[in-house]
């Protein structure tokens, strides 16, 4: 098998604070084929933004960084440290959650999305601006000519977001890392959104990045999924196998968490009980076990490591759910009434149907 | 728009009224030479020689010692100066003046006052521009520079630099600086000359500087902030992400939408100075609008006080007027809104 | 009145999973030092009284260098720098505490009263407040200061306090249009409380913070402008100011041959003028108050 | 319409008392606000030509060693060309001679514009310059004054007798200038015209030295047209029309007032070198005085001692002091309570700080004075001396008043009103020196007031004390209007203390009646004692008027003025620092290309 167009290699990312260093990833690894679609799964505070934003040098300075990312042969972290140009942008790029407050509201659409085009391919303004309308048409936005010299408040929300995704495609980047590209918008349009993104993907052969907290977004659209839990990636696999097969207690929270697993959600997770761990200082078990319903006194003294079939299906657990381990963990909680660390846990109203 | 304009002309009318009477007021709360002169020939009269004189019964030449000091005379410096009308009264011609575009005469060296403001203005506005030019632009670079890396080393030696520039009096860095380049280096000129605009341009920068130091912090100290804010904005991760190069994201994009507390406290110190520039201009010998209000103040010179403070009130109500259109300029959504 | 004061709202930037580096907020050892120069300050012009320091009559020669017997060496006059500069620490300070309280207390009040009422009370004291600013500041205080014969270290306070009136008011006012939309207020005002009772009760504590920020950072302005006044030759008659003796000592040949008399006044002054910049910039940010335009 | 002719009134009347002030003491000292007018014509009774008085008294002294003097050397070779600069202390309301008060900066401005009738040479005998002769009548009741023929004004018309006449009439008729002017003539035909170019004057009193009256202001001549114009538009006072060498080509108020050589001018351009004369406002002089050292000025004119020293020490500067410029002093309104009764104004002598004056104001550039003159000059009394510094006296004398007066005590100290003018920082200072002296016997109250102000306030009897600088004038006779009975009383008196003393009087009267030079000097001896004894004022120092100059500055004082008529060529060497006051259209510039 050739080398994957993306490489993520043990990256950890610290920031230090005067309260002390926060462990915001921790040791993540993936891959990405070309072409394909990969999506990072987890609550707010999981690390999944923060990884994104490692992949396109969007972290502070303070930020301390291990590990390795390759991308299409080229060491992303070296590029970040020599200030290349035209690696961002047009290797790979990013489209943020909120429309309304990524496009800059002082400039009009068309000039925004012209000046990457003149910056990377050194196009005169006026093509640039005509290169601008026809992206403009692409992403399906009616009577381009006339937004392009629109400023962003005198469009609406979804409409902003094609002009956002228009702008990070102007270049033909290779990658584009989505970050909950719907979570802001018209609840009618999130769909036109992902749908549109996800033609765009295929027609132009583009990889991507789709970081949600929506397990349901992922669904039918990415070609595997990774789940993050406190800067951990907890389970990783195809999007099919997760669905169906899912592991670690936490994934299988968060699609228990999905009343109608079939359509994308357009309703927040359910909280699933207790609050994410601080990450400044972080107690040596497993991060999820205050939160689980399968935390057994072990998952208090270590932390798993990663298991299962690399690069097929991974999982950090010490009694992963759908396994006997983790049935016989769940009974035992249940029957006690709490968990390891003295959560209550009671049996599901119904049995799961997966 | 135009009910904008409407608006502000109205609010300058009245800032006007407001201004022009409180000043009326106050200089004539003053004592003035003509009041104490008719004073001391009251006091000298208390046998009622001028009525005798008045009633044709005395001659004059003979009474109240000299002739400026005679009867006749009081009566006609008071009768010219109105000064038996009441206040109101004098203030309601005052306005009739002005309304027919009568500014008056300095009481002193009877010039028109308008063409007194003819030759000042023009000098206080080339320094207030100057000024503002050097404000600015130290300030734009200085500000970004900071907030580019804010919390990191330059920005906190330049915290507190901007601290230390805010806290010199004016008065005492002009007193400095003019001993320094003026007289030390003998770099600048010493007082205002004004042979061709190269030797103004000089002989003003060192007042310019002056003014501009602490006005420069102020500036600098509001952009940052607002800077700081403003890259946190996910436009601004979007322009990264875009790999657009930082100087293009700090100038193209940032500093914009930064700039509201800079300009709306650009247009009020630009203001300000139309009528702050006093104490400097009195330092460096510059004929300019602050000098000639202090004098005019001090010898209690009514027509100019009166003209050259309604002068500088409206500068400060239209230089704010064009603050508010920049911030349409600004922010389009102020524009259409 | 005129859109400067419109309240700014924040951008929340999108920190996400980003960690707040919104430290635990504290004053900082810059400010305490700042107030204990401050203190220091305003301890010997409260003492110096019963100080060995005098401005009467010549303490040494004309223009003498800095030395034991006369630390900041003796002005034109004879009399010694230092006594000077502590005597005048006494105008200075009582000048700027007292310009600073009168603009807060009228300018507070009016603000306030503005912000509260709204409607057409708030468009006649916003008149107020602009038409103060639009004129030009030291005229005022020219104008005012001329008007009296003789003038006093009160004069020449209220002189300033006249002139802190407006920044302070339109402060107080902004302060007072957000605090009046919140909870507390609105709870009282339904509960029927009187409008004086929720003022002084609900709003005044409110706004009272934003405005010490200002007030310190106002005080060293009028102390500043006491010190322009001197250099106009307007300032208390008789009496000493460091603006009075920066001024008496400014001439090029003074500063040339006797720096000192010039130079310690001016320090003094720029340490304590820092130092109240500082600190007020150190509470309103503590109390994260906004910087405000004026 | 009213408002402006008012204002003008207003202004006149302000300038009037300034046309009476010799004074510029109060402010002489910072910036010279000083209004000086000395040469009020008197009915002096010094005979024209026999006027051998060596009173010249404002020269370049030598009795500092300080003191340099640029002395023209023979070898010495004019240039052609260049640019003057020079510095003076105020601004001049005006530069029409018959109604704007001049003081030293409008001299400086004025005598390049307008020839005078007449001047002093260096031994302080007036000669006629302008006019051709000057002649008396037997008894000097009246002089006719015929000037030099074929003079054009710098507007083209022509100098005669209805010029002289004009100029006359229009000064007699100004509220300012006729004040000093209208008690010498009668109401009625005070000129006549004789010829073209003659004009008599009638006079009420004889007097012998009628010309020495106009070799200042009133002698200056204006075009008639001119001032028919001005009359009209009184804008026209900034913008004069003389017969002068320099012509008025700019002038920028509180800036600079710029002049050039008028290439017509009736005794020839050979000697005019000077391209341009540039006349800079400066009311801070120490700065001044600096920009000689910076090299943006080549004469600074100055009475403030800093300056002056900040002159000394510049290198390449040299300066020209006279000390016989006038008297600082303080006074005393003897016409209204505390000062009325003889033991406060002693108490208040005793406690000043003379001492302190010459220490720290004066700064030793000028001397202690005992009385109104010099010790260098004839009319000094040598016995008479000036007490101070003596404080143990003035405790029982404020004891004994103020059990007299207890209404005008407090805290058994007599209270007063200390009135100066300002804002100063001299003045600040000298108001600190004296408070200090004074305040353990008097509960003093300040009262700072704007030259203007405290000029009329002071006049018209509005004070208690007051710092003043006065005296000076050449020939003692001109003193006599600050001495005598007649103006100690009415709304303006001259006399300022308001003391009448009718042996005084006398005195005066038979010193304008004699020209016994020995018999004068003693009245003037006998009457500087009396002064000292009834303690009106308290002298300070002897004033000094300094012109500081670039060394490439040449020929201050060797300029002239035209020789009698027929032989012109004969030039007349002039007076050098008259108080502050010098021509300069015989300067060079050794340095100018």
């Amino acid at each position: 098998m050739a080398d994957p167009q993306l490489s993520v290699r043990d990256l950890t990312v610290r920031f230090p604070t005067t309260r002390g260093t926060v462990q915001a990833v921790n040791g993540v690894s993936f891959e990405l084929e070309q072409g394909q679609m990969l999506g990072i799964v987890g609550e707010s505070g999981s690390g999944k933004s923060v990884t994104a934003k490692t992949l396109m040098n969007l972290l502070p300075r303070t930020a301390e960084i291990e590990g390795s990312v390759m991308f299409d042969g080229q060491d992303v972290r070296q590029a970040a440290a020599d200030g290349r140009d035209h690696f961002w942008g047009v290797e790979m790029t990013m489209v943020f959650q909120d429309p309304m407050t990524s496009l800059n509201p002082v400039k009009k659409c068309g000039e925004q999305i012209a000046e990457t085009i003149r910056y990377h391919l050194g196009q005169s303004k006026s093509e640039a601006l005509a290169m601008a309308e026809d992206l403009l048409g692409q992403v399906g936005i009616p009577e381009p000519g006339k937004r392009v010299s629109q400023y962003p408040h005198e469009l609406s929300g979804g409409l902003r977001q094609r002009v956002v995704i228009a702008m990070a495609l102007a270049c033909q980047p290779k990658l584009l890392i989505a970050d909950e590209p719907t979570t802001a918008v018209d609840v009618t349009v999130q769909r036109h959104i992902l749908n549109l993104l996800d033609s765009l993907r295929e027609e132009r052969g583009m990889s991507m990045i789709l970081i949600t907290h929506d397990l349901g977004v992922a669904r039918g659209r990415c070609d595997d999924v990774a789940v993050m839990y406190a800067g951990r990636i907890v389970e990783r696999s195809a999007t099919e196998t997760l669905f169906g097969d899912s592991r670690h207690p936490y994934t299988d929270a968060l699609l228990r968490s999905i009343p109608r697993i079939d359509q994308p959600s357009h309703t927040r997770l359910d909280p699933i009980p207790g609050r994410p761990p601080e990450l400044i200082n972080p107690p040596v078990q497993c991060a999820y076990a205050p939160r689980c319903r399968y935390a057994q006194p072990d998952c208090l003294k270590s932390i798993p490591e990663a298991q299962g079939v690399e690069g097929m299906h991974e999982f950090a657990c010490h009694h992963p759910a759908n396994t006997d381990q983790g049935r016989e963990a769940l009974a035992a909680n249940v029957a006690a009434g709490r968990n390891a660390s003295g959560m209550p846990v009671a049996g599901y109203a119904g049995t799961g149907g997966f | 728009m135009r009910q904008l304009i409407l608006q502000r002309l109205a609010l300058l009318i009245l800032v006007m009224f407001a201004v022009t009477i409180a000043t009326f007021a106050s200089i004539n709360l003053s004592d003035t030479p003509l009041k104490n002169f008719i004073a001391a020939g009251a006091e000298l009269d208390t046998n009622g020689h001028c009525d005798a004189i008045r009633a044709g019964e005395m001659d004059d030449t003979q009474q109240l010692g000299q002739n400026v000091g005679d009867c006749e005379y009081i009566d006609r410096i008071k009768a010219e100066n109105n000064l038996d009308d009441d206040i109101f009264t004098r203030y309601g011609s005052w306005l009739g003046d002005i309304a027919s575009g009568d500014l008056g005469t300095s009481t002193t060296s009877r010039l028109e006052v308008s063409s007194i403001l003819k030759d000042r203005l023009p000098i206080t506005i080339r320094l207030v521009v100057m000024t503002q030019i050097i404000a600015i632009g130290v300030a734009v670079p200085w500000g970004l520079a900071a907030a580019y890396r804010a919390n990191r080393g330059f920005d906190r030696v330049s915290t507190f630099a901007s601290f230390g520039l805010l806290s010199i009096p004016n008065f005492a860095l002009a007193v400095i600086l003019l001993y320094i380049f003026g007289i030390r280096l003998q770099w600048f000129p010493t007082r205002y000359s004004n042979n061709g605009w190269y030797d103004e341009l000089k002989s003003l920068f060192i007042p310019a500087i002056t003014l501009g130091v602490g006005l420069s912090a102020t500036y600098q100290r509001l952009l940052r902030t607002d800077l700081i804010t403003t890259l946190q904005d996910d436009f601004v991760h979007m322009a990264r992400a875009k790999g657009m190069p930082d100087r293009h994201i700090m100038y193209r994009h940032a500093l914009r939408p930064s700039m509201f507390s800079l300009v709306t406290v650009f247009g009020v110190n630009t203001g300000a100075l139309l009528g702050g520039t006093l104490v400097i201009e009195t330092i460096f010998s510059i004929p300019g609008v602050g000098r000639e209000l202090v004098e005019a103040v001090i010898r209690t010179d009514p027509p100019v006080v009166m003209a050259f403070v309604a002068v500088i009130a409206a500068g400060f109500v239209i230089i704010n007027f064009l603050v508010d259109l920049l911030y349409g300029w600004l922010d389009p959504r102020v524009r259409s809104s | 009145m005129s859109d400067m004061d419109a309240e700014t709202t924040i951008v929340g930037a999108d920190v996400d999973e980003m960690p707040d580096d919104a430290v635990e907020k504290e004053l900082g050892i810059g400010f305490w030092v700042c107030i204990g120069w401050l203190a220091t300050i305003g301890l010997v012009a409260l003492l110096a009284p019963w100080l060995p320091v005098t401005s009467d009559g010549a303490q040494g020669g004309p223009r003498e260098a800095p030395s034991m017997s006369h630390w900041f060496g003796t002005d034109a006059n004879g009399r010694s720098v230092f006594d000077l500069t502590i005597l005048g620490a006494r105008t200075s300070l009582a000048v700027g505490l007292f310009a600073i309280i009168f603009g807060m207390v009228v300018g507070g009040s009016l603000g306030i009263v503005a912000g509260y009422f709204k409607g057409k009370v708030d468009a006649v004291i916003g008149f107020i407040f602009f038409s103060l600013l639009s004129f030009p500041q030291l005229v005022l205080a020219l104008l005012i200061v001329n008007a009296f014969d003789q003038v006093s270290l009160f004069t020449v306070a209220i002189t300033l306090g006249i002139l802190a009136v407006a920044p302070v008011g339109r402060l107080a006012r902004a302060a007072t249009l957000v605090f009046a939309e919140r909870e507390f207020v609105l709870a009282a005002k339904v509960i029927g409380a009187k409008h004086f009772r929720i003022i002084i009760r609900e709003l005044l504590p409110n706004v009272l913070i934003p405005m010490a920020a200002l007030g310190l950072l106002g005080m060293g302005v009028a102390i500043v402008a006491e010190g322009g006044l001197a250099f106009l030759g307007l300032s208390v008659d008789g009496g000493e100011s460091w603006g009075i003796t920066i001024n008496d000592g400014r001439q090029s040949r003074d500063l040339q041959e006797n720096p000192w008399v010039a130079m310690f006044p001016i320090g003094v002054m720029f340490l304590t003028i820092l130092s109240l910049n500082f600190a007020g910039d150190r509470v309103r940010e503590y109390f994260d108050v906004r910087e405000t335009a004026f | 319409m009213t408002t402006r002719s008012t204002r003008a009134t207003m202004a006149k009347l302000l300038a009037v008392l300034l046309a009476f002030t010799l004074f510029a003491a109060a402010c002489g000292d910072d910036g010279g606000e000083g209004a000086e007018t000395d040469d009020v014509p008197t009915d002096a009774d010094d005979v024209a030509g026999q006027n051998d008085e060596t009173g010249d008294a404002d020269f370049g002294t030598d009795d500092d060693p300080d003191t340099e003097t640029t002395e023209p050397s023979p070898e010495d070779v004019p240039v052609r060309g260049g640019t003057l600069r020079v510095g003076v202390e105020a601004e001049t309301d005006g530069l029409n001679p018959t109604s704007n008060n001049f003081a030293v900066s409008a001299y400086i401005m004025g005598y390049p514009i307008f020839d005078p009738l007449f001047y002093f040479d260096q031994d302080g005998n007036w000669f006629p310059w302008l006019a051709e002769t000057a002649t008396p009548s037997a008894d000097f009741m009246s002089w006719d004054i015929k000037v030099r023929e074929g003079i054009l004004f710098h507007d083209g018309t022509e100098l005669n007798a209805a010029a002289l006449q004009a100029n006359f009439e229009t000064a007699i008729t100004d509220p300012i200038i006729s004040l000093a002017i209208v008690p010498s003539y009668p109401p009625e035909n005070r000129t006549e015209v004789i010829d073209e170019y003659t004009l008599r004057y009638n006079l009420i009193r004889p007097n012998q030295h009628f010309p020495v009256g106009l070799s200042s202001q009133l002698g200056m001549v204006a075009s008639a047209d001119y001032l028919a114009a001005a009359a009209a538009e009184e804008t026209l006072n900034q913008a004069p029309i003389g017969t002068g060498p320099y012509v008025l080509v700019d002038r920028d108020q509180d800036n600079v007032t710029v002049l050039e050589r008028n290439e017509n001018y009736w005794r020839g351009t050979d000697d005019l070198h000077l391209d341009r004369i540039e006349i800079y406002i400066n009311t801070d002089t120490a700065i001044a005085a600096e920009q000689l050292g910076t090299d943006e000025l080549d004469v600074v004119i100055t009475s403030n001692p800093d300056a002056t020293l900040t002159a000394r020490g510049i290198d390449g500067v040299s300066t020209l002091e006279g000390l016989y410029s006038g008297e600082d002093f303080a006074m005393m309104n003897t016409s209204k309570p505390p000062f009325d009764d003889i033991r406060a104004r002693q108490a208040l002598t005793f406690a000043t700080d003379r001492e302190g004056y010459l220490t720290f104001i004066a700064q030793d550039t000028k001397p202690l004075a005992d009385s109104m003159y010099h010790p260098d000059l004839k009319w000094n009394n040598p016995d008479v001396v000036q007490e101070g510094n003596m404080p143990e006296l003035a405790a029982p004398l404020v004891a004994d008043y103020c059990a007299d007066v207890p209404e005008m005590c407090n805290d058994g100290k007599i209270n007063m009103e200390l009135q100066f003018s300002g804002p100063s920082v001299t003045q600040t200072r000298i108001m600190d020196l004296l408070e200090d002296g004074w305040q353990d016997y008097f509960n003093i109250t300040r009262d700072l007031l704007p030259q203007d102000q405290h000029i009329i306030q002071t006049a018209t009897g509005q004070w208690e004390v007051v710092t003043w600088r006065q005296f000076g004038a050449v020939d003692p006779d001109n003193e006599v209007v600050w001495l005598e009975c007649a103006t100690a009383t009415g709304v303006i008196s001259l006399n300022w203390p308001k003391y009448c003393d009718e042996r005084r009087d006398e005195l005066l009267f038979e010193q304008r009646a004699t020209d016994d030079e020995a018999r004068r000097i003693a009245i003037m001896q006998e009457i500087q004692a009396d002064m000292n004894a009834a303690y009106t004022y308290i002298f300070f120092t002897h004033a000094n008027w300094t012109f500081a100059i670039q060394d490439d500055v040449r020929n201050l004082c060797g300029q002239t003025g035209p020789g009698p008529a027929g032989a012109e060529d004969e030039s007349i060497t002039l007076q050098c620092n008259n108080q502050g006051r010098s021509f300069f259209h015989n300067v060079w510039l050794e340095d100018a290309s």
